[in-house]
This record gives structure tokens, C-alpha cells and sequence, in this order.
């Protein structure tokens, strides 16, 4: 079955703890040259057919993201 | 006075709600999610919990919900609604109350006997409080942490959109404070503290929530 | 798919079957081969070796548990142990179910999912009473606080028990958390729910009525839980058919839902309410293999299962992992034929799948088809009642002599003003005596409203009628040290805790749960702390009149061959008429006196000042007086009654210092106090009975207190925002809480702790 | 600076109660085509210099992912 990934992630300009907690994590541990983590969800959807491009989208933009604070990216299967 | 409580898969504090619409003086009216019966109610109060299991985000799957898409309609018409913790977050997926409500700053989930002031005592549900009164209400979430991008923040506070404000600390680093929201009407109120936990000295840390349950059957009434 | 089947099994009496690496002895094996005239399918082979452990068939403990079943007849005992919950009258024609249950190994494994399936599992066994869960509690240990495992361990486990708890909407009253080096690499998670129903709705797991239908209800099946014992699914005949060899992989990790937990705690209240069940049992520990053969044999016939129609989440299991998976959210109902319908129908309105899996039978047998083969046909009480029984051999610690002749009171004692006070702090801020509200914080104790006490008080206690105001109170507790120095004593000293939390609520105690935490049976040095600790609290029991309704045993508690100390955790309930009426803790109001209640002795073995001043476990622990113990309780509750006292705080860890410190900070009230006697020996020794109060008429309490024979001893007045102990300590309350509350967030506080603490499943956080 | 996105997702034998009820959500919604959701976490690091594979392998396997129950999937800038 076609495989469809949507991540999720925090608009930039909305603050992210949970990054800030895995950052601060790693900084203890002496990874240094981690500069920067965001904190995000990655959706697996396992979708019957052909991926409808913009059926998927709506679902990612309207159910799997909230768009007051997050973006979508998708990816559809290659090919 | 109807006053009805909407119970989803997984709202937990429903019969807290209840009881303080029964000690408050209303009459409480069971609204199951899956009905697009509204009763005839005067007044909705989507209570706290977990619908669905706040799996994905807290309060998005129930914001789809029948049940809500109705009540979306009628607060739009006038009809009060209060969100409380989950119903919150629920009327802000819904995209009836402005912002988003986030993991907690700290990432823990957290309870405490929470100091808030009123911002706004003339709104639908805050109308038995005075602007500038101090509360105290148990608040508890995991995801209580109020955002908004800075400019629909300004804007929120411009125009005197924010109803309830966190002090003496902040329980989950919510931006500005913000403790709760309302519609532009003023009908429309969601507040991440639990004021239906604050209605007995038995059980409660006050009495204080009392007035958000008494405050909607003047408004009913008035209106 | 070409499975071993009862008559392949007939066929073939010598096929070799790996019964050790299933945990069987040879001479179970063989039992089992007796029991059924033949080899076992490997399904049947994997039932009983499931039900044949210790886990499920308490085969090392039995013999000593029956001495709580040999304790006096209770009038308010309605259903006793041997069920999944023991069930006590608390008046009105209310009953309620309480237990107390460990899941020690998987929260080592997998702290976040570990601790949230524990409390999953107990709730479904009150639920299975018949009871509305109406809250939990938690009893955790941990290693030392500041090692490296611990902080990987206790922010998940913490974590987990919130997670599950909080999103089924039952508010946590209460527990413990402790930490010791014996319990680093073996944390012991250990949670209670209790429920509450009328009389008349109290269910039992049985199979009764020919024709009456199996349903199973909840989640899906997959292959949660038998990662340990996939040696099974390469057992599987043909493997040329599918091509396919080896075991497929399976989790050892169970992974929570309290959403459909909750799902299920509706529905299942609904069928009760609506009369749609004649039996019911939940899933836990081996699956559909204990469900099934428990209520089969529990009931009057036989069962018949069709291994087909379970809905499974992972199509490729095999079917002796389906009779053993531990897939939480499942349950297991009789249902009269005519009844099916209503009863899938409220399951369908709650969104919980629902499935007829089999019926009732005439005749004594337990049968299982798969693929229209039969798979399984024994006698079910041989799998779930009939297991081996062992009579371990037990032996009195080697140790043990040279450990109680190391007394405390060889240890240098704080001499000057300043060292008291340096001590009183150091056991204040110690992570066992510290503010635990960096834990309790993560629990919703709200939820429901009708929480009347919960964390930090001695005991927490609901509401059960908002009408009459009846209520419950409870406590847990488990002191492991004591327990090592003398787990006959220790065993009594937990429950005397225990039952002196809940009488200085103002409740009146009722029955007694437990769970019992030791290492492996086969150490019969262990065996022995065992049969002391059971024969400990069953005398216990005998002497405060209470009913041990049920409980839990835990064994192989153990990091390589060291054994944690042994800690049977107690719980006691008490019923209160009147919750309005309940004694808190925290000193409120100033101006009231402070009494204390009960003889001090210096008493210092297994002391928290021992423990924390000088890291010292020795000597013998103090002394219990179970008759003192009552006594004090009855004053408790008169006083409570009479409404004479402000407060009421017990004396346990650390004492009278402890106690003061605690009873001051919940407000913010101070106290200026003179010590009896010496000031050491006053504020750490751990002398029992005791009990602080305050009341502003300390005539009318000292009379009631001569009249039940209890010493008073006046320790001063409540006022000020210091603790001023007359030429001992002034201690500003301000520099009290930042001690007492600086060291558990300084542990486990920053946002980086809890990286990884949370898996990516199951994150509830609202 | 060099972006490195790790993706964490529940082992394909444990159960995701998070992605069944996204699923049912969608069913509810009328999205059928859709037969199966999986929800994992998706960390986006911004590390300096060139990305050290091992380290960052190490990191996510040990940090961000718990091994006991999820797999990571660890995407290094291309080129
Ligand atoms: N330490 C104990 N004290 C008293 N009863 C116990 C103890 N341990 C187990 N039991 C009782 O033995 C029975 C079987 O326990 P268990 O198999 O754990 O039940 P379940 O499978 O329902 O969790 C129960 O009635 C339980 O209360
Ligand atoms: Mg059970």
C-alpha cells in the first residue's frame, strides 16, 4: 500500500520546549556541535489507491497540523 | 436554567461540571458528542478531560466532532459556551477562540491551587466577578501553554479579549499570563483553569468557581 | 498455517517440547502430561506454563498466604480473598473493592509504559467487581536518588502512572516514594485503586449457564507481553508451508491506552447497570489463558472458545500466543444468549469492539478451536487452580544476628544546638523525607470532586455519598528497612502505619491489602523474610481485627543474586461517616496547642536519622504495640467526632522532627515548643502509637485521652512563621520549605530530565 | 548551517493507540482511503560543521529514541 509521510512541525516563530529540553540534554552530554533542535510529529499513513494530492493535503493542513502554530510538509510516495 | 455539559469519549470532569451547574442553580442537561441534538439548552459548558485521549493534539479530534460543528452554529448565533481545560482546547481547535493551547513549558503535566485575576467581569460567564479580583482555582494540564503569534497576541489584548490572567506565578508558560480567552461578543469564554474544582470548601481549595456557574444564569436570564 | 493439535498431540507422545526454556520443571511437565493422559498441544503447553508461574500461580507463596484466609470471620468483609478484589461494607449498603498490585519488572524495562500498564491493570481488577474506580495511589521505590539510573527510571515511572491515571479521571489521593540502593536496577512500582458499588452490585468471575456466551471486549490482540516466550512461535509445525522460520518478533513491552480504558470503564458500568453480565473477569497477566480457565473454573461447566473470532491487531501470531498475550484493555464477559445484543450494543455506543468468542459448556472442560482444529481441551481448574505448590525451604538470614547487634546507639549523636538543627535539616531534605510535590504535582487529585484529603496528608479520603457525606480513607505503606532488620516486627510496624494514617484522619479502619516485594523464592534466606513478614501481618491483622481482603506478591525482586529488602507494601481502608468532619494535617490556625500523643522510647534501628546522618542499617526496629495502636485510634476518632482537634499528624520516618516540620510548612503556621526529655531522643526516635495534635481545649483532650489510656505530653503552641524549639532550634519556616522542597526539582526538575521519559505512543497530556 | 532531521517511530510490533485514533478520526471525517496511521516524533537538529554520522547515529538511538520500543530513522543533509 502506498506510503504517505507528513511531518509536523512548530511555526518558527512559536517556542519550542520540548526542543530546548532534548538541546539542553545533548549540551550535558557533550554533543556541542548540535546547535539547534526542533521538536516535531511524523505521521505514517498507509493510503488505499493512488494518493489523492489534495485530499491528503487538507487532511494534513486541517487535522494533522493546527494551523495556528504548526506547518505541514508531505511527502507523497516517488514514483 | 439548561445548562447543558457535553460528555465525549474520554471528558473526565463532566460530572464536576454538573454538579457545579446543579450548586450554582441551573439545571444540567447531558449532551452526548455523537448527537446533533442541542436540547434546546441556554448555555454549553464543554468540560475538562481528555476526549479522545487527546492523542494527536488535546482536544483535536473532538472539535470535528457532530456534536461541536453544532455548537459552533449557535455560539456564533449567541449562545454561551465555556471551555474548561480540555473544552478549551476544544473550542480553540474549532477555531472559536483565537490561540492554541501547547505542551507545558516545563513538559510536565502539573496541579496546583492556581491565584488568577479576573480581566473581564462582563463577559457571558465572569459577569458575578469584579474586574481586578483575585481567585483561586485548582489548575492541571499537560498541555495548558497558551501561544499566539505576538501580533494576534497584541491584538487579543487590544481588544480586552483576555478574561482570566495567571498570578503569583505562571503554572505552564503561557504567553502574557494568559489564563483564559473570550469571543469578541463576549459570550464565548475558555479557560485552562477548573473552576468546577472550586465549588465546596470540602473538595475544592474555595469556593471561588462558583461565580462562572452563576454568573451564565444571570446572563440566560438578562437576555 | 498447520498447528499442533489435540490429536497430533495423541499421535505423537514423544515429540521433544521446550518446556524449561517456558519456565516448567521436568516434574510439572510431567504432571501435565498426567493431568491430560498425553502430551500437551503446544497450546495447551503454553497456557499452562503461563498459569504454572509464579506470577499467576503463586505456587512459592501460597502455602504461607493461607494464613490471612485462617484470620477470624469480619462482619464487614463481603467478598474475601481468592477473587480479583476483596470487597468490604462500609454502611448505607455501600461496598467497596480496594487492592494494591506490583509491576516492578516492565517499569525497570520501560518506566513511562511500565508504570501506566500497572495501573491499568488494577483498575480493570476493581472494575471486575462490579465497582466504579473512584481513585489510586502509588507506592514507589526507587535506587539512589541522585544515581544515573534512577533519573532515567522515576521521571518515566512518574510519568506514566499520571499519564494513565489523569486520563481515566481518577484522581491519585496518595502514596509513597522512596529510594534506597537496594532498589537500583529493581524499582518496585506498586499501585492501589479502589471502587465503590452498592451491595447488590458486586460481580464475580464466574462461568455459569449452559449456552451463555463468551464475549471478549476492549482492544485488539497483538503479541504485547510474550517476547519472552517466542521460543513458542517457532514452534509452530510447518514451516515449509509459509515459508517462513524463526519467531517472529514480539514485544516484551506492553504499551497503555487509558483511552480506551476508559471506554471500557464506562461500558462495563453500563452492562452492570443494565444486568447484561453473569461473569465477568478482566485480562491481565496471561491473557485469554487466565481469563478463560479462571472463569471456567470458578463456574459450574465447561468453556468452548473459538481462537478464530478474537479480533487480533497482528495477524501473525500464532495461537498459543493469543491465549497468552498480555494486550491490555481486554475483558471478558459471560453473557446470556438473549442479552448478546444489548450488551455489543452499549459496547458499540462507547466505540469498544466487542466479539462473541464462545459459550458455556455442559461437561468439565476447557476447549479451544482453531482453523476448525481443536487445539486445546483440559481441565480447567488444573490451569487455574490446581498448579504446583511448593513448600520452599526457608532459613533465617546469615546476616541477620551480626545486623541486629549493630545498634544505633553506638552512633555518635548530635551534641550542640547547632548539630540537632544541622540533623533535623539533613533528614528534612533528605530525597526520602523531602517535599514530594515535584511527583504528586503530575497527578490530578481533583478529578471527580470528591477528593476530600489526597498528597501530603497522612491519608487520602473520598467522598462515596454526596448526600450523607460518607467516605473512605486510605493509606499505603511500606518501610523496607524495618522489614530487613525483622520482617515478622517490620511487617507489623508497615501495617500500624498504615492504620494509624487512616485513624488520624477520623476514619475508623476496616480491611487490610497487600503487596508483598521480595527476591527470589528460591533463596531460602528470602523464603524466610517471606513466611516472617506474612506470619508479621496476619498476627497484625489478628490483633487490630482487620480483614486481609487481598493482594498482591511480587517475587524475584532482585539485581543479580542481591535481594531487595524485603517490603511488603500495607494498605489499610477506614470508612468515615461524616467526611465534613475529617482532621487534616497542617497546623492552620495559631493560638492552638500542640500535644503529642503516645510514649517516646529511644528507638533508632532502621531510623530515617540513622539512615540519612550516618547511611547506618542496624540495631533492632522499634518496638510495635498493636494494642496502643488501637487504643490511639479510638481516641482519634472520638476526638475527631467531637470535633476537639485542629489537626493530626502520625509520627513515623524521622519522627517527631519530621512530623513538626511537615504539620507547620502545609500552611505556614509555626509553633513555639518545649521537648520532654532529652531533645535527640525526643525529635528522631521512631517510637510508634504516636500521633501530633493540635486543639484549642487541651482539657477536653486530655481527658479523653486518660479515658483511652493514652499519654499526653504538652509540646506548646501554634503561631509565628518559625518552628522555635526552646534551647534546641529556631528554624525561620521559610529556611524549613526551601530545604524541604529544593530536592526533589534539584534531581529530576529540568526540562532536559524528562527527554526520552515519554515514548512516542501513548502521550495524553491535557 | 547543515540540517539533520531524525525521525522516531513505535517498532512496526508495538502498538500506537496515538495513530489508531488519528485513523478513526479520519474515518469519521469520510477520509477512507486511508487503511492505517502511524505517529512518531520528527526532530530537526541544526548541527555545525559537517554531520558526524556515528555521533549522530549514537544521539538519535540513544536520546531521542527509546530502544526498547522505537526505531529512529536518521537523514543527513544530502551531499
Ligand atoms: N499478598 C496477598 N495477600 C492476600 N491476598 C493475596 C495476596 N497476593 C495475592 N492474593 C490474592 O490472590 C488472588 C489471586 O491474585 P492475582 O492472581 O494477582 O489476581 P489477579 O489476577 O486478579 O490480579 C487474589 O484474590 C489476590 O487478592
Ligand atoms: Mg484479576
Amino acid at each position: 500500500m502506498p506510503r504517505v509521510v507528513v511531518d509536523v512541525v512548530l511555526k518558527p516563530e512559536i517556542s519550542d520546549p520540548q526542543g530546548q529540553a532534548v538541546l539542553g540534554a545533548l549540551g550535558r552530554l557533550g554533543h556541542d556541535s548540535v546547535r539547534g533542535v526542533r521538536q516535531g510529529k511524523h505521521f505514517v499513513l498507509d493510503v488505499e489507491g493512488t494518493p489523492d494530492e489534495a485530499e491528503l493535503t487538507q487532511i494534513a493542513e486541517t487535522l494533522l497540523a493546527n494551523p495556528v502554530i504548526e506547518d505541514v510538509e508531505l511527502h507523497l510516495p516517488k514514483g | 436554567m439548561r445548562i447543558g455539559v457535553t460528555t465525549f469519549p474520554g471528558s473526565l470532569d463532566d460530572v464536576d461540571a454538573v454538579r457545579a451547574v446543579r450548586l450554582a442553580g441551573g439545571e444540567p442537561v447531558a449532551l452526548w458528542h455523537g448527537d446533533h441534538d442541542l436540547e434546546d439548552v441556554d448555555a454549553v459548558v464543554l468540560p475538562g478531560g481528555f476526549s479522545y485521549g487527546d492523542y494527536l493534539r488535546a482536544g483535536a479530534i473532538a472539535a470535528r466532532a457532530p456534536l461541536v460543528q453544532d455548537i459552533v452554529t449557535r455560539a456564533r448565533q449567541g449562545l454561551p459556551v465555556l471551555g474548561i481545560c480540555n473544552g478549551f482546547q476544544v473550542l480553540c481547535e474549532a477555531g472559536l477562540l483565537p490561540g492554541a493551547l501547547t505542551r507545558n513549558a516545563h513538559l510536565h503535566f502539573r496541579t496546583r491551587d492556581q491565584a488568577l485575576r479576573i480581566e473581564r467581569a462582563d463577559s457571558a460567564w465572569t459577569r458575578d466577578y469584579e474586574a481586578g479580583q483575585r481567585i483561586v482555582v485548582p489548575v492541571k494540564n499537560g498541555e495548558g501553554r497558551y501561544v499566539a503569534a505576538p501580533a494576534d497576541l497584541d491584538r487579543i489584548e487590544a481588544e480586552g479579549r483576555v478574561v482570566v490572567r495567571y498570578v503569583e506565578g505562571n503554572p505552564n508558560g503561557s504567553m502574557r499570563d494568559i489564563a483564559g480567552v473570550t469571543s469578541a461578543d463576549g459570550r464565548v469564554v475558555g479557560l485552562m483553569p477548573h473552576p468546577e474544582h472550586a465549588v465546596e470548601e470540602l473538595t475544592g481549595p474555595s469556593t471561588d468557581g462558583l461565580g462562572f456557574f452563576t454568573s451564565v444564569l444571570e446572563q440566560v436570564v438578562s437576555a | 498455517m498447520n498447528v499442533d493439535t489435540v490429536e497430533r498431540a495423541a499421535k505423537t507422545p514423544d515429540d521433544e517440547q521446550p518446556h524449561r526454556e517456558l519456565g516448567l520443571e521436568d516434574d510439572e511437565y510431567a504432571r501435565i502430561r498426567d493431568i491430560l493422559g498425553r502430551r500437551p498441544t503446544t497450546a495447551e503447553l503454553a497456557m499452562y506454563s503461563v498459569m504454572w508461574s509464579e506470577h499467576c500461580s503463586y505456587k512459592s507463596s501460597k502455602v504461607h498466604l493461607r494464613r490471612f484466609g485462617d484470620l477470624p470471620e469480619s462482619a464487614s468483609l463481603l467478598v474475601g480473598i481468592g477473587e480479583n478484589a476483596g470487597v468490604v461494607d462500609v454502611g448505607d449498603g455501600y461496598a467497596v473493592t480496594f487492592k494494591v498490585e506490583s509491576h516492578n519488572h516492565p517499569s525497570y524495562v520501560e518506566p513511562y509504559q511500565g508504570a501506566a500498564t500497572g495501573v491499568g491493570g488494577i483498575v480493570r481488577d476493581i472494575l471486575t467487581m462490579g465497582a466504579r474506580p473512584v481513585a489510586v495511589m502509588d507506592s514507589l521505590r526507587f535506587g539512589p536518588a541522585d544515581a544515573p539510573d534512577t533519573a532515567r527510571v522515576l521521571p518515566g515511572v512518574v510519568a506514566g502512572v499520571g499519564g494513565y491515571g489523569n486520563c481515566l479521571g481518577l484522581p491519585n489521593i496518595g502514596g509513597e516514594v522512596l529510594f534506597d540502593a537496594c532498589y537500583a536496577g529493581n524499582p518496585l512500582v506498586n499501585a492501589l485503586c479502589v471502587g465503590v458499588m452498592k451491595h447488590e452490585d458486586v460481580r464475580l468471575a464466574k462461568a455459569e449457564g449452559v449456552g451463555n456466551k463468551v464475549v471478549l471486549f476492549g482492544a485488539r490482540t497483538g503479541g504485547d507481553g510474550i517476547g519472552g516466550v517466542s521460543v513458542l512461535a517457532s514452534e509452530t509445525f510447518d514451516s515449509a508451508a509459509d515459508g517462513q522460520r524463526g519467531p517472529a518478533k514480539r514485544p516484551s513491552v506492553q504499551v497503555g491506552d487509558p483511552f480506551t480504558e476508559k471506554l471500557l470503564i464506562e461500558a462495563c458500568l453500563e452492562i452492570f447497570a443494565q444486568g447484561l453480565v453473569t461473569g465477568i473477569q478482566d485480562l491481565g497477566g496471561a491473557g485469554l489463558s487466565c481469563a478463560t480457565s479462571e472463569l471456567a473454573s470458578a463456574g459450574t461447566g465447561g468453556m468452548h472458545v473459538d481462537l478464530d473470532a478474537v479480533p487480533l491487531r497482528d495477524s501473525t501470531l500464532t495461537p498459543a500466543e493469543i491465549l497468552m498475550s498480555e494486550s491490555q484493555e481486554r475483558m471478558c464477559a459471560i453473557v446470556e444468549p438473549d442479552k448478546v445484543d444489548a450488551f455489543l450494543a452499549v459496547c458499540h455506543r462507547w466505540e469498544v469492539l466487542a466479539t462473541v468468542i464462545g459459550e458455556v459448556t455442559d461437561g468439565d472442560r476447557l476447549t479451544v478451536d482453531w482453523h476448525g482444529e481443536r487445539i486445546v481441551d483440559v481441565p480447567p481448574r488444573t490451569v487455574a487452580h490446581e498448579g504446583p505448590v511448593y513448600e520452599r525451604p526457608t532459613r533465617r538470614p546469615a546476616d541477620l544476628d551480626d545486623l541486629q547487634a549493630d545498634d544505633p546507639a553506638a552512633l555518635p549523636r548530635p551534641r550542640t544546638p547547632e548539630e540537632l538543627q544541622a540533623h533535623w535539616l539533613a533528614v528534612l531534605a533528605s530525597p526520602d523525607g523531602a517535599d514530594k510535590t515535584w511527583v504528586t504535582e503530575q497527578y490530578d487529585r481533583y478529578v471527580r470532586g470528591n477528593t476530600v484529603l489526597a498528597q501530603p496528608e497522612d491519608a487520602g479520603m473520598v467522598r462515596i455519598d454526596e448526600e450523607s457525606n460518607r467516605g473512605i480513607a486510605l493509606a499505603l505503606d511500606g518501610n523496607g528497612r524495618y522489614t530487613r532488620l525483622d520482617p515478622y516486627t517490620g511487617a507489623q510496624l508497615n501495617l500500624a502505619e498504615a492504620y494509624r494514617n487512616v485513624a488520624v484522619s477520623g476514619a475508623r479502619p476496616l480491611a487490610v491489602t497487600n503487596c508483598l516485594n521480595f527476591g527470589s523464592p528460591e533463596n531460602p534466606e528470602v523464603m524466610w523474610q517471606f513466611a516472617e513478614a506474612v506470619r508479621g501481618l496476619a498476627d497484625g491483622c489478628r490483633a487490630l481485627g482487620l480483614p486481609v481482603t487481598g493482594g498482591n506478591v511480587s517475587l524475584y525482586n532482585q539485581t543479580g543474586d542481591v535481594a531487595i529488602d524485603p517490603t511488603p507494601v500495607i494498605g489499610v481502608l477506614g470508612v468515615h461517616e461524616d467526611v465534613r468532619r475529617r482532621v487534616p494535617t497542617g497546623w492552620r490556625t495559631a493560638g492552638e496547642t500542640v500535644l503529642l500523643l503516645g510514649e517516646t522510647k529511644p528507638e533508632f534501628g532502621g531510623s530515617a536519622w540513622a539512615s540519612v546522618v550516618h547511611g547506618h542499617l542496624g540495631g533492632r526496629p522499634p518496638a510495635v504495640d498493636l494494642d496502643a495502636e488501637r487504643e490511639l485510634a479510638e481516641l482519634l476518632a472520638a476526638l475527631g467526632r467531637e470535633g476537639l482537634v485542629g489537626s493530626a499528624h502520625d509520627l513515623a520516618d524521622g519522627g517527631l522532627a519530621q512530623a513538626l516540620a511537615e504539620s507547620a510548612l502545609r500552611y505556614g503556621v509555626g509553633a513555639r515548643l518545649n521537648l520532654p526529655g532529652e531533645a535527640f531522643t525526643a525529635l528522631f526516635s521512631e517510637s510508634t502509637a504516636r500521633v501530633v495534635v493540635t486543639t484549642s481545649d487541651p482539657t477536653a483532650v486530655r481527658t479523653t485521652a486518660q479515658w483511652a489510656g493514652v499519654a499526653v505530653t504538652e509540646l506548646g503552641t501554634t503561631g509565628g512563621d518559625a518552628l522555635v524549639v526552646e534551647g534546641v532550634a529556631e528554624l525561620p519556616l521559610a529556611e524549613l520549605r526551601a530545604a524541604w522542597t529544593a530536592t526533589l526539582p534539584a534531581l529530576f526538575g529540568t526540562p532536559e530530565a524528562t527527554v526520552g521519559s515519554v515514548p512516542a505512543g501513548t502521550v495524553p497530556t491535557s
